[in-house]
């Protein structure tokens, strides 16, 4: 057991924070954020010349071979800007469906425009009745000839509004909430029948709801078996909600040091409000929150690729309860204990406060994730 | 000891109730809701309405247009005023500056302003908070000094609600630099139009553009308009802070919210069953439902008490009724959240009044996170709830 | 509406306030609580005397004719000395059987005891499977003749140590769980075949397991309908639950005292601990939890009596619920604050905090009735 | 970063967890599942065993009987040993007064007090907290007057854990009465035997005599039996202090508690489903088992920095085990009178030993309510969770 970073992992760690030190300042992230796509596609590029765009794709498809924890250490780093960019949907969520369900053909059509940062990618799941529940799929996806036709519409894509091509589950036997019948479809932007309405979203990002009218896709684009495909979904996921707790943290970590930088300035009373007992020991609490998240980032981190799926999905919900309820207190109290400057659009906590709140419902929500846990036996062996 | 209403009180009840129901237009009061923000018109119709029947300013002396209600009457109007979704009478005219200005200002400065205050005629804002001091009230910095017959005012406020709108502002200035904090304030009124001021929208992290920076550049203030004495605008600050006992705990508004969360409850379903039948949803509800109907007696309590305690003496115990009302409002905005889980991950548009199905969402999914935001500044503002428990340990506790 | 006390329900409250400071002294309450029956039998005549035995039976019963106000006052006053005296087991309880379902002859029969100070009751209803249900009865009562004979076991029946008779539930028809087919019986504690077993609970007072081997029972202590008692003991207990709570609001009320207390006197480096921040923000919470408490607690007692069961059952609930959650809070704050003395048998708090412990337990806990709640669709109309 | 253990970890963890299974008598070990005390017998004869192996005291260095172990070894055993139910070697012995002589006392000290003390032979108890010094430990009173070679102790201890069966008891005492308070104090052993020594047991809310008071009058005490240098047992002190780091989560106790309260909660039955099937009820001990499980992470991440700080230097961060450690234990009681109800109510026989259903309920819950009271000292002992707060916000967070 051991929690040190390698050599190659701290000056990625390095280089990055650096990297967003320089380049994601408040009025930099602010101009992003009002760009036409929402984020910075020099940055992107910036990115994809470190290499980040290549970690976790393996080096016989043009990655670097990284690990989870590489994916680990930027998110957090990523978080911690708030950085608007589509990491997640792209490499992270995109990425792994190629990874662990693409062809030969599909990753070597697709894994070098994402690794040269020439190709977002977007998971297009959600749908109007599903809520939480990757199996439930009302999309269909009906054979046509050698292909595919979809119908169906998604919604709350995220990284959806620019995205190159999305990975879209549908339905191709079943019913609704049928655990088998769902299929995975790579499915281009500029498909004929597919039109997308991009929108903000309330931290900031950008989304878009999908209508497929008909969208016909070719058998080429249909990752691994076109009814079973909700082990790969989950698998992804899973590796997704550990990806979004690294980037949690990132998100608290900057809450808690801003606030702490703000209770050792703000004077009221003549005292810094930081020498109130009171606020001292909420600060405590903050710190205690942030470690056991840390904690359980960590594990999530060490457990999304566990071939186990019943012990991965046990340590993933396990940790997004952790993450939900260390971020909502830490957003609530950073929130609190600035006061009023917290409130406003012009200071990073407002916006970390709202970051953290969506990445709580995103995946699934803590009591989502608290009720999977339990009904899964809990994650105390 | 008789803890329910009694005949007269129910009667009084009804009529409010029906009069909230029949005489604000509901297109108004719908926007509470549904979740969406008040025009500046909305606010002055309900006011008038109010107005016309000379209920918008229960708590003030009779012959200054109050209603000589009873504590429990004026509680049982504002709590049926919050359930109906209408808008309060402007807290700024009614509860904090009118009281003010009745106690302590001179029968001329009454003349003029009190009647169009009533009437909204007149949209009064607050002038208070300044960058530097927050819950240090004191320690303010706006100057005014004294320059034959007018004085000359210099400094910023901020968090000033809805300022967009008003025709006068009442604020405290520094008129002694010399004296000791507390001892060198001014409570002065005034005119929004004056040359000199700036009113700059602050943007929360709701999206909205209620509060605003106020900027004074030797804004010019004829002395007629310092309410009481020079240097005593602490103590009209006190009673003004002091002065929030009815109404704190938005009783009225949290049930109100129960309401809308059954409904939407009812509505949203989750698998195939209707999120209101999930158990630990329906507890979790229940649970501050609860804390709600306690805070409710809690309330009727410290009205009832204002009897033997004589009215305007301010009951610390009101401290609680500020912590647990911000606690159970925030509750509530949780609880919608909850509702919604990953649909209240969109940004509605930016002109909610239209008809704009939200992308895959329901129409009232979008106002739901911005007020889960937007509420988490009721545990800081008209006192933080650190300061309520300051309050409660000292003045009540002995600590 | 109106909050204050009447002349009469003031009197009486000091007048118990008073006896209570001079007779409940911690060297006194120890020593009555090492006696034999547990209480003192002394103080319980001396209540006969003041009426508080009489309280809330009717005139025509012998009684005073005090309403749920009276009883309110009483438990508060009880609660705060931590009153070892079967006052809710007989008066209120046993009390309230007869009061809402004894015949004229049952009440002619047992009331002037009661009120007299020379028979106590007890309510015998918990069975090893029944947990908080009240209709889960195993317990048989079989026609015998004109009469009845009871076969079964009971538990933690409070007061039941020294119970000259016992208020007994037992099944004379239907499945274990059904609403109907309970009746309630009125039970000499000398009868032949019943055997209890005494001993002291986990807060010092004293119960009793009870064993009824073919316990003949004379048609006429039958209370009210043989089949049909379910709603009768619901009532009963529910007015149970509203004295409870009023003890409970003693019991909380004598904790924060004197943490108040000690928090003013107690000194560490240099200073008293109630002048560190921290410790104040926590003693005004628990001060922001008893009045909470407070209210649901006249809530309660407004309601005890009404007529609409259901309105009845969702304000009993919530009441239960606010005063298990404060008394938790309280309870465990008012230990925590004061170190280790509390954790000794030698000092109140730490026996205050057993029996509000087990209040929670009594007639249902919170998690209990906040699922009763929710099942009952909130308490807010 | 590599966060599972490795192959020899495991083999060490199986090889642990094997002697525990084997060598620890069942009928000892059952007692913690149950909820039972132990007996000092019980105490002693599985010190006496692990003594045997060389597993008493693996955080003494290896010429004193230690183990070499890494820190994650050492925290595999004691979570091991924890969670099969076993009595841990002495603490008194092997992690307060122990690690002080090794690293302050003389050579001779050494020699005549560690063997007895790492084989059990002497029973040590600790002499630090006195009746008017709780938190403020450095406030204490008692004297040891120096006269001619030996001290004259007088003054009372407090809170003294099993003090009833000590051989021995290191003390804090003060023999300098002009200094600061803290530059006055010296640390002394004395012989438990000593003419003037009384204990009185006191009794806490669970019903057990483990604490006692200890009372010192005149008692005679040979200067031999200081330890370092006079004046400087705050020093000392503190070193024994900071020197809880592995085990004071009790990661071990509250995963064997989580699986009794699984097991229990599948025996019993409310209405006609078992507990655990209850989703509030499975759901709250998922929430607990999370902080758990992130606790345990924490935990590790403590001890493997240990490698890079260097051993002995406490970690500040270890204020957040002991808080989130006390929570989660205190958390376990709660669960576990959940799941009795009203049967918790019963008071247990003193004799728990032998065959006593209770009454109503069954066997094992007499024990459930006295935990759930004892345990509120977690977050009392071993410096409050107010002074770790206090520590993280000085030591950690720079406020």
């Amino acid at each position: 057991m051991d929690f040190d970073l390698s050599d190659e992992q701290r000056q990625l760690k390095d280089n990055l924070e650096r990297l967003m030190a320089a380049e994601y300042g408040f009025d930099k992230r602010t101009a992003y954020a009002a760009s036409p796509h929402g984020w910075s596609r020099e940055l992107w590029a910036t990115y994809a010349e470190l290499g980040l765009l290549a970690v976790p794709f393996a080096e016989a498809d043009g990655g670097i071979g990284g690990g989870p924890t590489e994916t680990m250490i930027i998110m957090e780093q990523l978080g911690h800007a708030m950085a608007l960019e589509p990491y997640l949907a792209t490499v992270v969520l995109g990425g792994g469906f190629l990874r662990h369900g693409g062809s030969v053909e599909q990753k070597a059509r697709l894994i070098p425009g994402i690794v040269s940062g020439e190709t977002t990618l977007a998971f297009a799941q959600q749908e109007k009745q599903s809520r939480y529940d990757l199996a439930d799929v009302a999309t269909t996806a009906r054979r046509d000839g050698n292909g595919w036709v979809i119908d169906g519409e998604k919604g709350v894509v995220i990284g959806g509004d620019a995205a190159d091509h999305f990975i879209v589950t549908a339905r191709t036997a079943g019913a609704r909430r049928d655990h088998t019948g769902i299929g995975a479809f790579i499915v281009d932007a500029k498909s004929t029948g597919l039109s997308r309405r991009g929108y903000v979203t309330q931290d900031g990002q950008r989304a878009a709801q999908l209508t497929f009218a008909g969208v016909k896709v070719p058998a080429s684009d249909v990752i691994g078996d076109s009814a079973g495909a909700l082990p790969l979904i989950e698998r992804v996921v899973d590796e997704g909600i550990a990806a979004l707790c690294a980037e949690a943290i990132g998100v608290m970590t900057m809450m808690h040091a801003t606030t702490l930088d703000y209770l050792k300035t703000r004077k009221q009373f003549g005292l810094t409000i930081g020498s109130f007992q009171a606020v001292q020991h909420r600060a405590a609490d903050m710190f205690v929150a942030l470690e056991q998240a840390r904690s359980m980032a960590m594990f999530a981190t060490m457990m999304a690729d566990d071939s186990d799926a019943r012990e991965r999905a046990r340590a993933i919900s396990a940790a997004k309860v952790q993450i939900g309820r260390s971020g909502r207190q830490i957003g609530q109290e950073a929130v609190q204990l600035h006061g009023g400057i917290a409130m406003t659009m012009e200071y990073n906590v407002g916006h970390a406060f709202k970051r953290m709140t969506m990445i709580d419902r995103m995946f699934g929500d803590t009591d989502h994730h608290l009720a999977r846990l339990a009904g899964l036996g809990g994650v105390i062996g | 000891m008789d803890l329910r209403f009694s005949p007269e009180e129910i009667a009084f009840r009804d009529e409010v109730r029906h009069f909230f129901a029949t005489q604000i237009p509901a297109a108004i009061r719908n926007k509470t809701i549904e979740g969406r923000k008040f025009e500046k018109s909305d606010i002055v119709t309900a006011h008038k309405i109010m107005y016309a029947r000379g209920w918008a300013t229960p708590n003030w002396p009779k012959e200054w247009g109050g209603t000589g209600w009873t504590p429990i009457q004026q509680y049982i109007f504002m709590e049926e005023l919050q359930q109906s979704g209408s808008p309060q009478p402007l807290q700024f005219n009614v509860q904090m500056c009118g009281p003010v200005l009745i106690q302590f200002a001179s029968e001329a400065q009454k003349k003029r302003f009190l009647p169009r205050m009533a009437s909204l005629d007149d949209w009064w804002c607050q002038g208070f908070s300044e960058p530097g001091a927050g819950s240090d009230l004191a320690s303010l910095k706006t100057t005014a000094k004294r320059d034959g017959d007018t004085y000359v005012v210099n400094g910023q406020k901020t968090w000033t609600t809805l300022g967009q709108y008003a025709d006068w502002i009442f604020c405290l200035v520094r008129t002694d630099l010399a004296a000791k904090k507390q001892e060198g304030i001014s409570f002065l009124l005034i005119d929004m139009k004056t040359p000199g001021i700036t009113v700059r929208p602050i943007q929360t992290i709701d999206g909205g553009r209620e509060v605003n920076e106020v900027f004074f550049d030797d804004v010019r203030v004829p002395v007629e308009n310092l309410v009481g004495q020079e240097n005593k605008g602490w103590d009209y600050a006190k009673f003004l802070l002091g002065n929030e006992r009815v109404g704190i705990a938005r009783v009225g508004v949290s049930k109100e919210r129960i309401r809308r969360i059954r409904q939407l409850a009812a509505l949203e379903r989750d698998g195939d069953r209707p999120i209101i039948e999930n158990p630990r949803f329906a507890e979790k509800l229940a649970a501050v439902e609860v804390e709600l109907k306690a805070l409710e007696m809690t309330q009727l309590r410290v009205v009832a008490a204002e009897r033997n305690r004589g009215t305007g003496k301010p009951d610390p115990a009101s401290s609680v009724l500020k912590i647990k009302g911000s606690e159970i409002q925030q509750a509530t905005t949780e609880l919608l959240m909850d509702i919604m889980g990953p649909y209240s991950i969109p940004m509605a548009d930016d002109d909610m009044d239209g008809s704009n199905e939200l992308p895959i969402a329901p129409d009232y999914a979008g106002g739901i996170a911005p007020a889960y935001f937007n509420w988490r500044k009721i545990s800081i503002y008209g006192g933080t709830n650190e300061i309520q428990r300051n309050i409660i340990a000292k003045a009540v506790l002995g600590l």
